[in-house]
C-alpha cells in the first residue's frame, strides 16, 4: 500500500505567555512532540490516549488548522507542512475533519442544510439548484431524511447532529478524514450507529481515516492500525490485531487490561505529568511498573520490533 | 423489610415516580420503578443518559429540585419511609446514614472553601467533634483515600487538586460519618482512562473494609461487570431488566440489554446497534417505551406497559416476550 | 503567579490607565474650541484690555508654549497637587476641592451603605422565595427602582414631603455640623434619591448572583451532606454569589454614584463636587470642571483597584495561581 | 428567517416585555403625528399660565391690567389644555409630545452610533488578539474610567450642547460596554468546533466573520442595545434637567428643571415629564429583559 499521508518528526509546541504589553514566553506546552506515522490509502488509523497527550493537537496540526513548529507533513508527494494560506484550498478538499461534540461543531444560528451546503459555496461548488441537490444527497448518504435539511441544529438528536457533521466533511470529497473523538460524546446505543455508518462510508468511498479516541472498545471496531499516545509522542503502533494481542508497551499493557472482559487490571500509580515539563528520559517512566535506572536517563526510540510493530520501550 | 426473595434489605425502593414539571410538560425522568439493595452488596444500575437513573439517586436522599418532585412511592430504610419523615431528619439521614458521591468532582466541591473545611463540614453536621478532633479524623479520612500529605492537604483549595485527587476527597467527604449505604453516581465517568482504574481499586479496597452497601451507577458495562454483585438496567425512566450479575451478563433477556451487551462487546465484523434514538422523556411512546427500538416487538407491547416477569431466583425482565403480565 | 506579582500587575494597569486619563483630558481640552481665555474674556465684558488678559491668562495656563511642553508641564503639575485656579472663586482648585468633597462623600457613603445592606437582603430574600408572590412583588420594585430617573424621584420626594407635608427643608443646610442627628434627618431625602437605583440594581444582582449559585453541582454536595439549608444558603451559595456581586458594587461607583451624586447634589443643593463643578460650568470656571471630571476617573480607578484586591482575597482560585 | 420567528414567538409569551413594546410604539406615533394635533410647544401665552390639568384647580394672583391691582383667581383645568400649561402658559402636551421625539431621537441615534463602534471594536479586538486586542482593550478601560455622566457634562461644557452634539456625544462615550460584551463572547465564540469547522473547509477570515461570528453575538447585541437606550435617554434627559442639554427644543428634561422651580405652584409641570420618562424608560427596560430571557440559550 502506498501512503496517503507520510508524517515525519511532527512538533506542535504551545507557547505559555505571561503579561500584555511586554509578553515573555513563560515556557511551552509540548502537545505534540516529535511524532512521524503515515496512513495508507483507505486505511484507518486509531490514535489513542489519555486527555491533555496531544491527540486533539496532532490531528488539527496535520490539517494545518494549527501550525506545526517543525517535521513535516506529505500528502502524495506533495509538501504541505509550509503552504500558505491562500494556495490551501486544494488541501482543505483532500482533508476534512469530524468533530467531537456534535451540537458544537454546527452554527446554531444555521439550518443544518445552510451548514453542509457552506463547504459547496466556499468551493464553488455548482450553482444554487446543484448545491441542493447535493446537500440532498449527501444527507440520504449519511442516513438522514433530506426533509431534515431546513432543521437547526437543537432541533435534531445528538446522533443526527453528528450526521450531519459527517456530511459536511463529505460535502467535498476528501480522501483523508480526521475524526476527532467522534462518538464520545454520545449514547452507546447511538455509538454503534455512528461507528457502522463511518465503516459503511470507509468501505463506499475509499476514504482514510485518522480516528483519535480514548476508548478502546471503539478503536478495536474500526481500526486497522493503531496509535498509543502518551504526553506528545507516540509509544506504541501496530497493527490492530497485534497489538490487542501482544501489547508491548507497559502504558498499552495497562490501558487494555481494563477492557471489559479483562480479570487483572493494571494499575497506574500517580498522573500523567505536565506536558510543559514532563520527565527526563522515558516520558512514562514515572509511572512504569517495570522501569528499570536506564529509564530515567535516556530517551527511548521508536523501533520497529517486527514487521511494522513499533514500541517506545528500553525494554525491548 | 423483606425483599423479593427473602433476603434481609437494607433499603428497598418500591413503585418510586419522580416527575419534572416543566413548561413544554411532564417529564417523567423516574416512572414507577422498585428495587432492594441488601446489606454489604453492590448494586448496579445502569443506563444510557436519559435513562433516569441519577434522578433515582437523587431521589433516594430527596435531593429532587423544583420543577422536579416525587410523585409517589416508597422509599423504606431502618424501618422508615424516607418519603415520609420530615426535612429535618431527612437531613440527619443525608450523609450520616446514607452518603452519596456524584460525577463531577470538578463541579462537585466548592471552590471558595478549603478542602479540610468541606469534609469537616460532613462530620460536624452530625456528630459533636471538637474541632480538633474533627481535624484529626479528616486527615485520617484523606490518608484512607490515598492523598499524599494530608497535612499540608488539609488547608488547601479544590483548585489546587487534579481530578482523580478531588474525586478521592469526594470519597472521604461520604465516607465521613460511615454511613452504611452509599450512592456513587458515575464516579469515573469524567475521569481519564488510567485514573478511573485507580478510583475503581479505591472503591473495592474501601468497600472490603467498611462493609457498606453501595448502589453503584453507571452507564459502563465494562465496570459493572468487574463491580456488580447485582445489575439494574434501567431504560427511560424504567428498569428493564435486574438480577445478579452473571444472569444478566451472560444470559441477558430484554432486547434492550441484548442490544446493549451486543453494542459493547460484539468483536464481529458489523457492530450490533439499537436503531433509532432514545426516547423524549415528555412525548414517552405508548405501551412499552422500547417498542419502537425493539427488534421483536409485538401488538401487546405497542399498547401496554409490561410488568415484571420472574426468570429464576432474583432475575426479572420487563418484557412481553417472557409473559409480562 | 505570586500574590506580590498579581498585585503589582493590577497596580501598572493602573498607574497606566491613569496616565492614559490624565493624558485624554489634556487632548479634550485642547480639542475644545476655545481657550479658556476666550471664556474668561466672554465673562468680562466690555472694557478690558483684552490682549493683556489673554496673554496673562495664556501665560498662566501655559498656551503659549509648544504643545509637547503643556503636556509635560500639566501632568507634572497634576502630579504635584497644583490642579490649577479657580477664576471664579479666586484660589487654587486644591482648597475648592478640599472644602467641598465632604459633602459627597458623607452622601456617598451614607447612599452606599444604604443600598448594599438593603440591595444584598433584599436579593438574597428573593433568591431564597423565588417565584413566590414576594419575590414578584419585589421584581417589579426593583424594575421601578432602575427605571425611575432619579432626578425625578428626588422632585417628587421634595414635592411630597417638603412642600406637602413639611417633613423637610426643601434645600439642605450647610450649617448643621457634620455628625449630628439633624445632619441625617437633612440628608435622608438626598440618601433615598440616589441610594433607591443603587438598591434595586444590587438586590438584582445578588439575586441572579444566588439564583446561578444555587444551581451548582457543590451545592447539592453539600445538601447531601446533611447541612441544614440555613448552612447551604448562608456559606455554600452566599461566599460564591458575593464575588461577582463584589465587583460589580465596586465598579458602579463610576456610572451610578458619580452620576446619581453629582445631580442630586444638584437638586438638594448639597455643596459637593457635583454642585461644585455644575457652579463652575456656569460661571465658565475652566479648571474646577476639569479638575471634578479627573476626580472622578481617578476614584473610579481607585475603585476598581479595591475591587480587584479584594478578588484576591475573597477568591482562592486567584491567591494560589 | 425562521428563526427569527422562533424568537419572535417566544419573545411574545413575555408578557412585561409586550406592553413595553405596546408602549414604546404608541409613543412613536405620537412623537410622529404630534405636531399635526397640537399647538406648537413653545407658543408663549401669559394669559393662560399655569393652568392645572382637568379637574384640579390652584389659586393664584394675577394682575389685572384694567384695574391695577393683584386679583385672586382660582384656575380651572380646561380640556383645551389637558395636561394643563406650564409658568409661561405652554401648553404641557404639546411639549411632552416634543420631548418623546427628543427623547427617541437620542435613545435611538446615540444608541446607534455606540452599538456599532462597540461591536466592530469588539469583534476586531477578540478577533484578531495580541497586539491589536491590548491596544483597543486599553484604550476602552481608559474610556470606561470616566464617569459617564462627569465625560458627558466636560463635552457640553466645551464643545457646546446642540442637540446633534449632545447625541454624538452619547454615542461616542457609551461603546464601551458593548465593546467589552462583543469581545468576550467572540472570544468564547472563537474556539467553538464550529468555526474551527468552517476554517477545516477553508472559510476566509470575513466569511467567518460575517457569516458566524457576527449573527451568533446579534442576540446579544439586539438585547444589550434595548438596554442601552434607556440609559443614552436617561443621560440627555440629566443634561437637560440640569441646565446643560439644547435650550432650543423642548425636552422632558428642560421641562422638568422649570418645573422644580415651580413645584409651589405647578406641581404638574415636573410631575408630567417625570411620568414620562419613567414609563418610557420602563417600557425600554422591560423589553430588554423579556428578549433577554426570550433569547437564553435553553430556554425550553
Amino acid at each position: 500500500m502506498t501512503p496517503l499521508v507520510e508524517i515525519k518528526d511532527l512538533k506542535k509546541y504551545h507557547p505559555l505567555r505571561q503579561g500584555y504589553i511586554f509578553s515573555k514566553r513563560r515556557g511551552e506546552v509540548r502537545a505534540v512532540d516529535g511524532v512521524s506515522f503515515s496512513i495508507s490509502e483507505g486505511e484507518t488509523l486509531g490514535l489513542v490516549g489519555e486527555s491533555g497527550c496531544g491527540k486533539s493537537t496532532l490531528g488539527r496540526t496535520i490539517l494545518r488548522l494549527e501550525e506545526p513548529d517543525s517535521g513535516s507533513i506529505v500528502f502524495r508527494s506533495e509538501d504541505i507542512t509550509h503552504i500558505k494560506a491562500k494556495d490551501m484550498k486544494w488541501w482543505r478538499k483532500e482533508a476534512q475533519m469530524v468533530f467531537q461534540d456534535p451540537k458544537n461543531s454546527l452554527d446554531p444560528r444555521m439550518t443544518v442544510g445552510n451548514s453542509i451546503e457552506e463547504a459547496l459555496i466556499i468551493h464553488d461548488m455548482g450553482d444554487q439548484k446543484k448545491r441542493e441537490r447535493r446537500v440532498k444527497e449527501l444527507m440520504i448518504k449519511v442516513g438522514l431524511e433530506p426533509d431534515l435539511m431546513a432543521r437547526y441544529p437543537h432541533e435534531l438528536s445528538g446522533g443526527q447532529q453528528q450526521r450531519i457533521g459527517i456530511a459536511r466533511a463529505l460535502a467535498v470529497n476528501p480522501k483523508l478524514i480526521v475524526a476527532d473523538e467522534p462518538v464520545s460524546a454520545l449514547d452507546v446505543s447511538v455509538q454503534a450507529q455512528i461507528l457502522n455508518l463511518l465503516a459503511d462510508l470507509k468501505k463506499e468511498l475509499g476514504l482514510s481515516y485518522l480516528f483519535i479516541a480514548h476508548n478502546l472498545w471503539v478503536i478495536r471496531y474500526i481500526s486497522d492500525r493503531v496509535a498509543i499516545m502518551y504526553l506528545g509522542k507516540i509509544v506504541e503502533l501496530a497493527d490492530k490485531k497485534e497489538l490487542f494481542r501482544s501489547p508491548l508497551h507497559p502504558y498499552t499493557e495497562a490501558l487494555l487490561s481494563a477492557l471489559p472482559g479483562k480479570k487483572d487490571r493494571i494499575i497506574l500509580k500517580g498522573e500523567v505529568p505536565s506536558p510543559v515539563d514532563p520527565p527526563s528520559g522515558c516520558r512514562f517512566h514515572p509511572r512504569c511498573p517495570r522501569r528499570f535506572d536506564r529509564c530515567e536517563r535516556e530517551e527511548p526510540e521508536l523501533k520497529d520490533i517486527c514487521k511494522g510493530h513499533f514500541v517506545m520501550c528500553h525494554l525491548y | 423489610m423483606d425483599s423479593e426473595n427473602g433476603d434481609k434489605a437494607i433499603l428497598s425502593v418500591s413503585g418510586l415516580r419522580t416527575y419534572f414539571f416543566t413548561k413544554n410538560g411532564t417529564v417523567k425522568a423516574v416512572d414507577d420503578i422498585s428495587f432492594d439493595l441488601r446489606k454489604g452488596e453492590i448494586l448496579c444500575i445502569v443506563g444510557e443518559s436519559g435513562s433516569g437513573k441519577t434522578v433515582t439517586a437523587l431521589s433516594l436522599l430527596r435531593l429532587i429540585e423544583p420543577p422536579g418532585r416525587i410523585v409517589e412511592g416508597k422509599i423504606m430504610f431502618e424501618e422508615k419511609n424516607l418519603l415520609d419523615i420530615p426535612i429535618s431528619e431527612m437531613q440527619k439521614i443525608r450523609g450520616n446514614r446514607i452518603a452519596m458521591i456524584f460525577q463531577d468532582p470538578h463541579s462537585s466541591l466548592n471552590p471558595v472553601l478549603t478542602i479540610g473545611e468541606q469534609i469537616t463540614e460532613a462530620m460536624t453536621a452530625h456528630r459533636n467533634l471538637a474541632k480538633s478532633e474533627a481535624k484529626a479524623q479528616t486527615i485520617e479520612l484523606l490518608r484512607l483515600v490515598e492523598i499524599p500529605e494530608p497535612e499540608r492537604r488539609f488547608h488547601e483549595y479544590p483548585h489546587q487538586f487534579s481530578g482523580g485527587m478531588k474525586q478521592r476527597v469526594m470519597v472521604a467527604m461520604a465516607l465521613a460519618c460511615e454511613p452504611s449505604v452509599l450512592i456513587a453516581d458515575e464516579p469515573t465517568t469524567a475521569l481519564d482512562l488510567t485514573i478511573q482504574a485507580q478510583i475503581l481499586d479505591l472503591f473495592m479496597e474501601l468497600r472490603k473494609k467498611f462493609s457498606m452497601s453501595i448502589i453503584y451507577i453507571t452507564h459502563d458495562l465494562g465496570v459493572v461487570s468487574e463491580l456488580a454483585d447485582r445489575i439494574a438496567v434501567m431504560y427511560g425512566g424504567r428498569i428493564m431488566e435486574k438480577g445478579r450479575r452473571d444472569d444478566v451478563l451472560k444470559n441477558p433477556l430484554h432486547p434492550y440489554t441484548r442490544g446493549l451487551i451486543d453494542c459493547l462487546l460484539s468483536e464481529s465484523e458489523k457492530l450490533a446497534s439499537i436503531p433509532g434514538t432514545i426516547p423524549n422523556l415528555i412525548d414517552l411512546p405508548e405501551g412499552c417505551i422500547f417498542h419502537p427500538r425493539c427488534i421483536s416487538a409485538m401488538d401487546i407491547c405497542r399498547t401496554e406497559r409490561p410488568g415484571s416477569s420472574k426468570i429464576e431466583t432474583e432475575h426479572y425482565v420487563y418484557c412481553f416476550r417472557y409473559g409480562g403480565r | 503567579m505570586s500574590l506580590r506579582t498579581y498585585i503589582a500587575k493590577r497596580l501598572l494597569h493602573a498607574v497606566l490607565i491613569a496616565w492614559g486619563v490624565m493624558t485624554a483630558a489634556f487632548f479634550l481640552m485642547r480639542l475644545g474650541p476655545n481657550s479658556p481665555a476666550d471664556k474668561y474674556i466672554a465673562s468680562l465684558g466690555a472694557g478690558h484690555n483684552v490682549t493683556a488678559v489673554v496673554a496673562a491668562i495664556e501665560s498662566r495656563y501655559g498656551i503659549d508654549k509648544p504643545l509637547h511642553e503643556q503636556y509635560f508641564n500639566y501632568i507634572a503639575s497634576l502630579l504635584q497637587g497644583d490642579w490649577g485656579w479657580s477664576f471664579g472663586t479666586s484660589m487654587p482648585v486644591m482648597e475648592l476641592i478640599k472644602t467641598h468633597w465632604i459633602y459627597s462623600f458623607q452622601l456617598v457613603l451614607l447612599s452606599s451603605i444604604f443600598a448594599i445592606v438593603l440591595g444584598i437582603s433584599l436579593g438574597m430574600f428573593t433568591a431564597v422565595k423565588k417565584n413566590s408572590r414576594a419575590d414578584h412583588i419585589a421584581a417589579f420594585f426593583s424594575f421601578a427602582g432602575i427605571s425611575i430617573p432619579h432626578f425625578w424621584l428626588g422632585i417628587m420626594l421634595i414635592l411630597i414631603f417638603s412642600v406637602k407635608f413639611g417633613w423637610f427643608k426643601t434645600y439642605y443646610d450647610t450649617s448643621l455640623p457634620m455628625l449630628s442627628l439633624e445632619n441625617l434627618h437633612a440628608l435622608t431625602l438626598p440618601v433615598f434619591t440616589l441610594g433607591t437605583g443603587m438598591v434595586a440594581g444590587y438586590s438584582r444582582y445578588v439575586r441572579s448572583a444566588m439564583l446561578e449559585n444555587m444551581g451548582k453541582d457543590f451545592v447539592r454536595t453539600a445538601r447531601a451532606k446533611g447541612l441544614p439549608e440555613r448552612t447551604v444558603i448562608g456559606k455554600h451559595v452566599f461566599r460564591n454569589a458575593m464575588l461577582p456581586v463584589i465587583t460589580i458594587i465596586m465598579l458602579d461607583m463610576s456610572g451610578i454614584v458619580f452620576g446619581g451624586a453629582y445631580i442630586t447634589e444638584v437638586i438638594f443643593g448639597i455643596p459637593g463636587l457635583g454642585w461644585m463643578s455644575l457652579k463652575a460650568v456656569f460661571a465658565d470656571d475652566y479648571s474646577v470642571v476639569m479638575a471634578v471630571t479627573l476626580i472622578g476617573a481617578f476614584v473610579t480607578l481607585l475603585f476598581n483597584l479595591l475591587a480587584d484586591i479584594a478578588y484576591i482575597y475573597l477568591d482562592p482560585r486567584i491567591r494560589y495561581e | 428567517m425562521r428563526l427569527a420567528a422562533y424568537y419572535w414567538e417566544r419573545t411574545k409569551r413575555q408578557r412585561p416585555a409586550m406592553a413595553g413594546l405596546a408602549f414604546i410604539i404608541f409613543l412613536i406615533i405620537l412623537a410622529v403625528s404630534g405636531p399635526f394635533f397640537t399647538v406648537s410647544p413653545t407658543q408663549v401665552n401669559f394669559d393662560e399660565k399655569n393652568i392645572p390639568p382637568p379637574g384640579f384647580t390652584l389659586e393664584q394672583s394675577i394682575y389685572n391690567a384694567s384695574s391695577g391691582g393683584f386679583v385672586t383667581t382660582v384656575q380651572r383645568g380646561t380640556w383645551e389644555h389637558p395636561l394643563g400649561t406650564d409658568g409661561m402658559g405652554r401648553d404641557m402636551l404639546a411639549m411632552l409630545i416634543s420631548g418623546a421625539r427628543v427623547s427617541l431621537l437620542v435613545g435611538l441615534l446615540a444608541t446607534g452610533i455606540a452599538i456599532i463602534i462597540g461591536a466592530l471594536i469588539g469583534i476586531t479586538s477578540a478577533y484578531f488578539g495580541g497586539a491589536m486586542d491590548s491596544v483597543l482593550m486599553r484604550a476602552t478601560d481608559i474610556f470606561m474610567t470616566f464617569p459617564f455622566l462627569l465625560l458627558l457634562i466636560l463635552i457640553v461644557y466645551l464643545f457646546g450642547s446642540s442637540l446633534t452634539l449632545i447625541i454624538m456625544a452619547i454615542g461616542l462615550t457609551g461603546w464601551t460596554g458593548t465593546a467589552r460584551l462583543v469581545r468576550s463572547e467572540t472570544l468564547s465564540l472563537r474556539t467553538r468546533e464550529f468555526i474551527m469547522a468552517s476554517k477545516a473547509l477553508g472559510a476566509s477570515h470575513l466569511r467567518i466573520i460575517f457569516y458566524h461570528l457576527l449573527p451568533n453575538t446579534l442576540s446579544s447585541i439586539i438585547v444589550l442595545a434595548t438596554l442601552s437606550i434607556p440609559g443614552a435617554i436617561l443621560a440627555e434627559a440629566a443634561l437637560s434637567f440640569i441646565g446643560l442639554g439644547d435650550p432650543q427644543v423642548a425636552s422632558w428634561g428642560n421641562i422638568l428643571n422649570a418645573g422644580q422651580g415651580s413645584l409651589q405652584t405647578a406641581w404638574w409641570v415636573a410631575v408630567e415629564p417625570g411620568m414620562m420618562l419613567f414609563f418610557t424608560v420602563l417600557a425600554f427596560n422591560f423589553m430588554g429583559e423579556g428578549m433577554r430571557e426570550a433569547f437564553e440559550p435553553g430556554g425550553d
